[in-house]
């Protein structure tokens, strides 16, 4: 059968510190049955601190460039991995679509590069695009090297969910608090998920956590205490700012609260690469991860 | 600085200023509608961050508190965890109202030493030439935006970080990352600022 | 009087509540047929389910009882449980009402003597308390059930054990091929009294009801503090049965959001002032907060509030609690803003009670007639002549004599209609 | 049937265990044997269709026109147990015996036998009632005040064919609500202020031929009694007498007097307005300045001016909030720029309101919370403003607006009368919760509201022996006391609506206004037929006074919860049947027991009371009475029937209409024929008593105060009488309640006069 076709808008982390998210999801992606074409010259889409330089209508401008530029390749679903490219991305679609003021200062803006976009495209996660359209079954039915044992904690983060979940059809993908859709990812690649109602929609202090960690310190830590307290082997996120933020700070958290933790923060999708019998490092890019995720490079065939 | 086109208040609960936010702030326009039940400070994750919290900073701006609002830190502290946002019963978009806060004070100059305002620009400077943002580029010119000794300084404590994400190849040592089509988007961004200049100087 | 003549003057009141059993007793002792249909086992409706009302802190069984013997002495009336409405069709002064029954297992010859309930081992949940104990699948509803007969739970029919519970019966009141039945009504008017449902906890998901242990809603907390209740009339929390004595009371639990209840249900802060009441009477050294936006203690209530208020042990605290997690010791934690000194607390307590709001019960009415109801599934007043009047709870978020108000003048509305004059 | 002579049958049902429990054969034997019955049939299943047959036939045949059954609770199957032409009496052997005895013990024969005595004995005393239908009846309702409420209540009661007679004081219809350019809107979307429906409704009601309407006129005398008042009307100096058979009082509320609100400004400046005087100028279209004429646009709204104020009125007035909010719309509609603001306390707008709380925000009202330190003269409202946490000098007003609350229309004003007590209160704003570990509540300050009283004229000048006033309750408005009845006042046939039950709007006033008047309608057909009304409903008894035997002690006419009786100029009581409930607290108050009903008598309480077999001594068998109230103390007891729970079997029940009933005599004859104790298990009486004849239970305790002397006559000890308050919910508690007295009674030991 011929595979679902999505339109494909990796964001700056796919280049950076997200990169082994945009990997391994490419890798499984051959397996699972959607194929991504990436937006051509695609750009950042303001990700959570360019409003305050920038003004509204220029970050809803970043987001509509990309939207004109996907609507020229064609008009299958836009689906990105990245929280923050999901949350602009889909806003401004929303207000373009829904606001005909916003849409004509947009496009104005747009007219300057020669682009136009009328918001008919639909804009999607791709955990939703799992969940609803691949669905958990087609997963489980890839395992080939299932991951038995592996304690998982699943680290939704915010804007993964919030404040669009209950526009995504059904599914995990309708509640704010307790999605339990990377406890199915895990339960599907036979490893186990841990207790985490706590944590599992936790703010992780987004980019404060970047210019002003101090301020957020304390947030991470909550998350990291609830996996260890689960006693999880990893933590697993959707989201490639949490991810950077919950592993990159440990060292601090241990500093500045006299912990000792060192639990690795993976991707669902190098999890699926693995337990679907993939290289660990082309792959699942397991070697991108700052704290080695032992327990599951142990598991790669 | 340029000549502020937002009203100051005269007295207690004059609200022109009110007003003026209502309108010309995203998501202003469901601000009226807070009813003060403290759901919104109580759902943010560094709520103690915060001298007012959303919810006194709504009350502020109806009682007309201008300087007090936009020199709020609570406008600077928001994570953007958007738990306000879907538990506000009355559905006002708090993250949303902060965001356009934020720009405006920034705009207006409340903010030059905040942190937020520093990063943004450097963001924004990586966006404007590169199209994309590339966390080299930006961290540098945060840094750097304190000073060149405070950004030297800054630059070495956060060294070892960014050598082992070079190390993990999460942070590549070639040229910026760059949209090839950065021309156009230049080009858009310039436009909406106008735009955006434009609008203001129509009120 | 319509064209072809009445063809009936018997008014139909739906629903066995306080607001219908009113409207019907009204209607009747003015001299009027009244069939009185109810969709559960037994009339009742909510407030046999309470422990008591405020501000009098008096027991609801005892209006119902004298209600009860109104309705039992008064031959007018005919009362038909299990039985929801399928459709209405005709007009004022002639209605063709559509009722179905669904199956209760035990008919008229029932006696209450019991012997059922001791052939059925099986045990389901009770809900009369809702759910938070069990009964045997052969049971009454509750002591102050009516009609005074039991019921077989269907989880049972079609397995030995319902054979045993029939064959148990001296009186052959069992009648496991009991089927729903269908059939017509021929009325002259309807009385709409079809009630309240809880909202569903649940969708609050950031108070973690049925996540976080010891979180309950204030109806449960009306059984907790009932005689007849799950832990025999004393407050002890679910979770290890240990005395509640920090309590807190959160307002608002779905009302007054545009995410779940968009109006305020107006008897939820004098049900929490009472729910305080009740935990310091059951114990010296217990302390009670009420968590509110607005205490909305209407008309001469207000001195309800002030009695509860000057209670130093009873605090008010002026915020909408933005969370609850599960603390140490099974402790439920409030976290939120205090919006009267902008203090962000995190205060643990024994038993967090929500004071969910009131849903109106319309998806048990006919298309044709919700499609009169608001947008909230409240009846609005009709326009003269529908010949079709909402009572109680059905028609707005309503206390109890407020719905007996309403009740009585729909009886009248009714009566009017019934007698071919204008409504 | 009274003329022709009873034939009883007593059928004995075994059904629900009480064979097992008691052999029916014994039973047969006392009530053939011992009590003569003409005859006795016993069935396994007396409620099955050929038990219930069985008594049909026997009536069809007509050997039989009384039936004493022997069979399960009073309560339950009434319904099955009718049969035309026939008397029933119940005895319950089931709930009060097979449920709480153990099987085949001498007991619990001895108990059931006991049962069926009584039951036999009730039957033999028993009369069929005749009752009081002496006409003529008036189908007419007078409806006095021509305020929403009044004018609803009568279109309403004409809508249903009754005719009515409409006093208005004024010179016009409409009252309070003609003045409110906009109303409340009771509609969906519920977001605007919608049209006032009072001019509709003056129109409805001028036009129906039905209505007699009498504007400039006062009720200046009511005397008679439901279906037959007499009220004398006074219009332009002449007095008519109207016949009515009900009576709806509507007399509605008046604004708190503005003038005692000075710490709010009022008076200080001419602009400083109450929410009605704003309804002038809102009337004049745009809202203007009294002081200088010019526009206002910067309003303020003070909330609870004067409500929930124990130095004013006490209560919330209800209305207020969204009535404030409703002005505050039609001020914004008409001048978008005006800056409007509502400083509350707590905001209330209960139910559908809040969507027109709403839509005042999103119309640019602002509300604040915080209380008013106070108004200076130049308009500056100084707030303490809760939620900025900070004193705030609201300045640049043009205009206050006080909301000031609604006073209920109890009594007739100008005040030209005399000052009126609060005769009880629904609930005692001064009474503290019941808090564990202390005896008197909680040990807080009380809430500090004066007790207040009215100093006015008597709206309907009731010639009643109790006073011409309707009872005025808590806060001084003329509610109900129960809950569950909202529409039952102390006086039989009169019902209040409106404001002056209770603060509501005018939506909660029309659908009041429309159930009184069914009230009323219903009490005119009932009282016509010789009916009781709630909550006997359809009792066809009323008490008859012996007056060769009264003493007049005037106890009667004192203790009638209703003021029923009057007394003549020599004295002598005199009943008005239809205003009489049917208690029985009249009968109980009699010291030479002359009252009685056809169907309930001193008589035949101790006749029941001496049926019952007290063994002598030697047997160590103690006896208690049991005087239970019918409508909670005994289903309690029924309750603990059906939950199994064992009970004395040394107890003997005997249910009454309200302990009110219960005359000293009855206790004295108990213990005379050798009782060892008397328990009498009443409601919770005082300031929210549950007695629904408002005051038997109470009385019931003050008699029983005496029965110390009663007692000391005859040598007694106090310990054996005792007075219970027991409520419906109690059936847990009554195996230990009857237990612990059980001891207290062996503990004095037998009763002396056992065998005399």
């Amino acid at each position: 059968m011929s595979k679902i076709k999505f339109t494909y808008y990796p964001g700056c982390s796919s280049q950076g510190a997200g990169i082994h998210l945009d990997r391994s999801l490419h890798a499984i992606s051959g397996k699972l049955d959607f194929e991504f074409e990436t937006i051509k010259d695609w750009n950042c889409c303001g990700a959570s601190v360019g409003h305050v330089k920038g003004g509204a209508l220029p970050s809803m401008a970043l987001s509509g460039r990309n939207l004109a530029l996907a609507r020229q390749q064609g008009t299958a679903d836009v689906v990105t991995p990245c929280a923050a490219c999901y949350l602009n991305t889909h806003f401004v679609n929303e207000r373009i679509k829904n606001d005909a003021k916003a849409r004509g200062r947009v496009n104005e803006a747009l007219d300057a590069g020669g682009l136009s976009y009328q918001g008919d495209l639909k804009v999607r996660h791709v955990c939703e695009v799992l969940v609803n359209d691949v669905g958990i079954d087609a997963i489980k039915d890839q395992v080939t090297n299932p991951l038995s044992g592996l304690k998982v904690a699943g680290y939704v983060g915010c804007q993964t969910v919030r404040p669009f979940a209950q526009t995504a059809p059904g599914g995990e993908f309708t509640t704010y608090d307790q999605p339990k859709f990377l406890d199915q990812f895990a339960e599907a690649c036979g490893a186990e998920p841990v207790p985490y109602d706590k944590a599992r929609t936790a703010c992780c202090g987004g980019s404060v956590s970047i210019y002003s960690p101090e301020k957020t310190l304390h947030l991470m830590r909550l998350i990291l205490q609830e996996a260890k307290d689960a006693k999880a082997d990893v933590i697993s996120t959707p989201c490639p700012l949490c991810q950077q933020n919950v592993e990159m700070y440990q060292a601090a958290i241990n500093k500045e609260f006299g912990d000792s933790f060192n639990i690795p923060v993976v991707f669902y999708s190098q999890l699926m690469a693995v337990a679907f019998g993939m290289d660990g490092k082309k792959d699942a890019a397991l070697d991108c991860n700052m704290i080695k995720p032992d327990k599951l490079i142990d598991k790669v065939k | 600085m340029t000549q502020s086109s937002i009203p100051t208040p005269a007295r207690k609960y004059d609200l022109n200023f009110a007003r003026w936010v209502y309108q010309n702030v995203e998501g202003g326009d469901r601000l009226p509608l807070c009813m003060q039940c403290g759901m919104c400070s109580g759902s943010c994750p560094i709520g103690a961050e915060m001298d007012n919290g959303p919810r006194k900073l709504f009350m502020m701006i109806r009682a007309g508190m201008k300087e007090e609002v936009l020199s709020s830190s609570t406008i600077w502290n928001c994570t953007q965890c958007y738990n306000c946002v879907v538990r506000c019963p009355r559905k006002v978009p708090v993250t949303y109202i902060l965001q356009g806060l934020a720009t405006v004070a920034a705009r207006e100059g409340y903010a030059p030493a905040k942190a937020t305002a520093k990063f943004s620009r450097a963001f924004w400077r990586s966006v404007r030439y590169f199209g994309r943002t590339d966390e080299r580029m930006v961290t540098v010119l945060y840094y750097f935006s304190y000073g060149i000794k405070e950004g030297i300084k800054r630059a070495l404590a956060n060294l070892p970080i960014a050598q082992r994400m070079v190390k993990a190849g999460r942070m590549g040592i070639g040229l910026p990352h760059r949209a090839k089509g950065a021309g156009d988007l230049r080009a858009i961004l310039a436009k909406a600022d106008e735009i955006e200049a434009r609008e203001r100087a129509g009120q | 009087m319509t064209a072809q003549g009445q063809e009936s003057q018997t008014i139909l009141v739906a629903g066995g509540g306080i607001a219908g059993i009113s409207a019907a007793v009204e209607a009747a002792e003015t001299g009027y047929d009244v069939i009185l249909l109810e969709k559960s086992a037994s009339l009742g409706g909510r407030v046999a389910q309470l422990n008591r009302y405020f501000p009098k802190l008096c027991h609801p069984a005892c209006g119902l009882e004298i209600n009860y013997q109104r309705l039992r002495s008064n031959p007018r009336i005919r009362v038909i449980t299990m039985a929801s409405i399928a459709q209405v069709t005709g007009k004022a002064g002639a209605f063709k009402v559509t009722v179905q029954t669904a199956p209760r297992y035990v008919n008229a010859r029932c006696t209450a003597c019991g012997d059922c309930a001791k052939a059925s081992q099986t045990r389901v949940k009770n809900a009369f308390n809702y759910g938070m104990d069990t009964v045997t699948a052969a049971y009454l509803p509750h002591p102050m059930a009516y009609p005074m007969r039991y019921i077989v739970a269907p989880e049972v029919i079609g397995t030995p054990e319902a054979d045993a519970i029939a064959a148990a019966c001296k009186y052959g009141a069992v009648d496991l091929n009991e089927t729903a039945q269908t059939f017509e009504l021929p009325v002259a008017a309807i009385v709409w009294a079809t009630g309240w449902k809880p909202y569903d906890a649940g969708k609050l998901e950031s108070y973690g009801y049925g996540r976080v242990p010891n979180v309950i809603t204030n109806v449960e907390m009306e059984r907790l503090a009932a005689d007849g209740g799950p832990t025999g009339g004393r407050i002890l929390r679910p979770s290890d049965g240990k005395e509640a004595k920090r309590v807190a009371l959160i307002q608002c639990a779905g009302s007054r959001d545009l995410n779940h209840l968009p109006y305020c249900s107006r008897i939820c802060c004098l049900a929490s002032l009472k729910h305080a009441a009740y935990v310091r009477a059951q114990y010296a050294d217990s302390e009670v907060d009420i968590y509110y936006i607005d205490i909305r203690a209407h008309d001469k209530l207000e001195s309800f509030y002030l009695k509860v208020k000057a209670d130093p042990q009873v605090r008010f605290v002026k915020s909408k609690p933005a969370s609850i997690y599960a603390g140490e010791g099974g402790n439920p934690v409030l976290h939120g803003e205090d919006t009267l000194s902008r203090e962000l607390y995190d205060r643990p307590y024994d038993l967090v009670v929500l004071a969910t709001g009131m849903e109106p019960e319309s998806a048990s009415l006919p298309a044709a007639v919700k499609a009169a109801a608001d947008d909230y599934g409240f009846l609005a007043p009709p326009d003269g002549g529908c010949g079709m009047f909402a009572a109680g709870v059905a028609s707005g978020p309503l206390d109890v004599s407020m719905s007996v108000q309403s009740a009585t003048a729909a009886a009248l509305k009714a009566i009017q209609t019934a007698q071919g004059g204008q409504a | 049937m009274s003329a022709q002579e009873k034939k009883l049958g007593v059928y004995l049902c075994g059904g629900c265990g009480i064979a097992e429990a008691a052999p029916l054969a014994g039973l047969e034997k006392v009530a053939v044997k011992e009590f003569k019955a003409p005859f006795c049939k016993k069935h396994d299943y007396l409620c099955g269709e050929d038990g219930l047959k069985l008594i049909r036939d026997d009536a069809a045949a007509g050997t039989m026109n009384q039936a004493v059954i022997a069979a399960c609770s009073p309560r339950v199957n009434q319904d099955k147990f009718r049969f035309d032409g026939v008397q029933v009496i119940r005895a319950n052997l089931r709930e009060q015996v097979a449920w709480t005895q153990p099987a085949g013990v001498d007991d619990t024969e001895m108990l059931a036998a006991d049962y069926v005595r009584m039951a036999i004995t009730e039957a033999r005393k028993i009369k069929v009632p005749v009752p009081y239908t002496e006409g003529p009846f008036s189908e007419r309702i007078l409806v006095v005040g021509g305020g929403l409420a009044g004018l609803t209540a009568a279109r309403e009661a004409a809508r249903a064919g009754h005719s009515a007679v409409l006093v208005e004081e004024s010179g016009k219809l409409g009252g309070n609500a003609l003045s409110y350019t906009k109303v409340v809107p009771e509609r969906p979307p519920y977001r605007q202020p919608q049209p006032n429906p009072i001019h509709e409704l003056i129109a409805a009601v001028q036009k129906e031929p039905r209505i007699e309407v009498r504007l400039n006129a006062r009720v200046v005398k009511t005397s008679g009694m439901p279906g037959k008042f007499a009220v004398e009307v006074k219009q332009n100096g002449a007095v008519a007498e109207e016949q009515v058979g009900a009576i709806v009082l509507a007399t509605g509320w008046h604004p708190y007097d503005a003038k005692k609100l000075g710490h709010l400004g009022y008076g200080a400046s001419p602009d400083v307005v109450t929410s009605l005087e704003l309804e002038e100028m809102l009337a004049k279209g745009q809202v203007r300045r009294k002081s200088n004429g010019l526009a206002a646009n910067v309003v303020a709204f003070v909330q609870c001016a004067g409500s929930r104020d124990p130095n004013h009125l006490p209560y919330c007035s209800s209305t207020c909030c969204t009535g404030s909010i409703r002005q505050a719309l039609q001020i914004v509609e008409a001048a978008p720029q005006a800056m409007v603001y509502i400083i509350y306390d707590e905001l209330r707008t209960p139910g559908v309101a809040e969507e027109f709380y709403r839509a005042a925000q999103e119309a640019g009202v602002i509300f604040m919370k915080g209380k008013v330190k106070g108004v200076g003269s130049d308009l500056t409202v100084t707030v303490d403003d809760a939620l900025l946490q900070q004193e705030v000098p609201l300045s640049g007003l043009d205009l206050v607006v006080l909301a000031t609350g609604m006073v209920p229309n109890s009594v007739a004003l100008p005040a030209d009368g005399e000052d009126v007590p609060l005769p009880e209160r629904d609930i005692d704003p001064l009474s503290q919760i019941p808090v564990a570990g202390y005896r008197n509540g909680a040990p807080a300050k009380s809430s500090g509201q004066p007790a207040v009283t009215y100093k006015g004229a008597p709206i309907l000048n009731l010639q009643y022996r109790q006073g011409p006033h309707l009872p005025i309750l808590a806060d001084g408005f003329s509610d109900s006391h129960f809950i569950c009845f909202p529409y039952e006042t102390r006086r039989t046939g009169i019902y209040t609506c409106g404001p002056v039950r209770r603060p509501m709007d005018l939506a909660e006033e029309a659908e009041d206004a429309t159930g009184a008047a069914l009230k009323a309608i219903q009490a005119i057909r009932n009282v016509s037929q010789g009916e009781a009304l709630h909550p006997r409903s359809g009792d066809l008894s009323f008490p008859r006074i012996g007056l060769s035997a009264c003493t007049k002690c005037r106890r009667c006419t004192v203790e009638c919860p209703f003021g029923a009786i009057d007394e003549t100029a020599e004295g002598y009581p005199i009943v008005n049947p239809t205003r009489c409930r049917r208690c029985g607290t009249c009968m109980g108050a009699c010291p030479v027991r002359t009252i009685s009903f056809d169907n309930y008598s001193v008589e035949m309480l101790t006749s029941m009371i001496k049926a019952v077999e007290v063994p002598d001594e030697s047997e160590e068998k103690p006896r208690v009475l049991v005087l239970a109230c019918q409508n909670d103390a005994y289903p309690a007891l029924d309750m603990a029937g059906i939950a199994r729970s064992p009970m004395s079997p040394y107890i003997r029940v005997l249910p009454v209409r309200c302990l009110g009933s219960v005359s000293l005599l009855c206790v004295n004859d108990a213990l005379s024929s050798g009782y060892d104790g008397v328990m009498m298990m009443g409601c919770k009486s005082g300031d929210d008593y549950q007695c629904h004849f408002v005051r038997g239970s109470a009385m019931a305790q003050e008699r029983m105060m005496k029965v110390g002397e009663t007692l000391k006559s005859m040598m007694l000890e106090k310990e054996r009488v005792t007075t219970l308050e027991v409520s419906i919910a109690d059936a847990s508690r009554m195996p230990g309640l009857i237990g612990s007295f059980m001891e207290t009674v062996e503990s004095v030991g037998p009763n002396p006069f056992k065998g005399m």
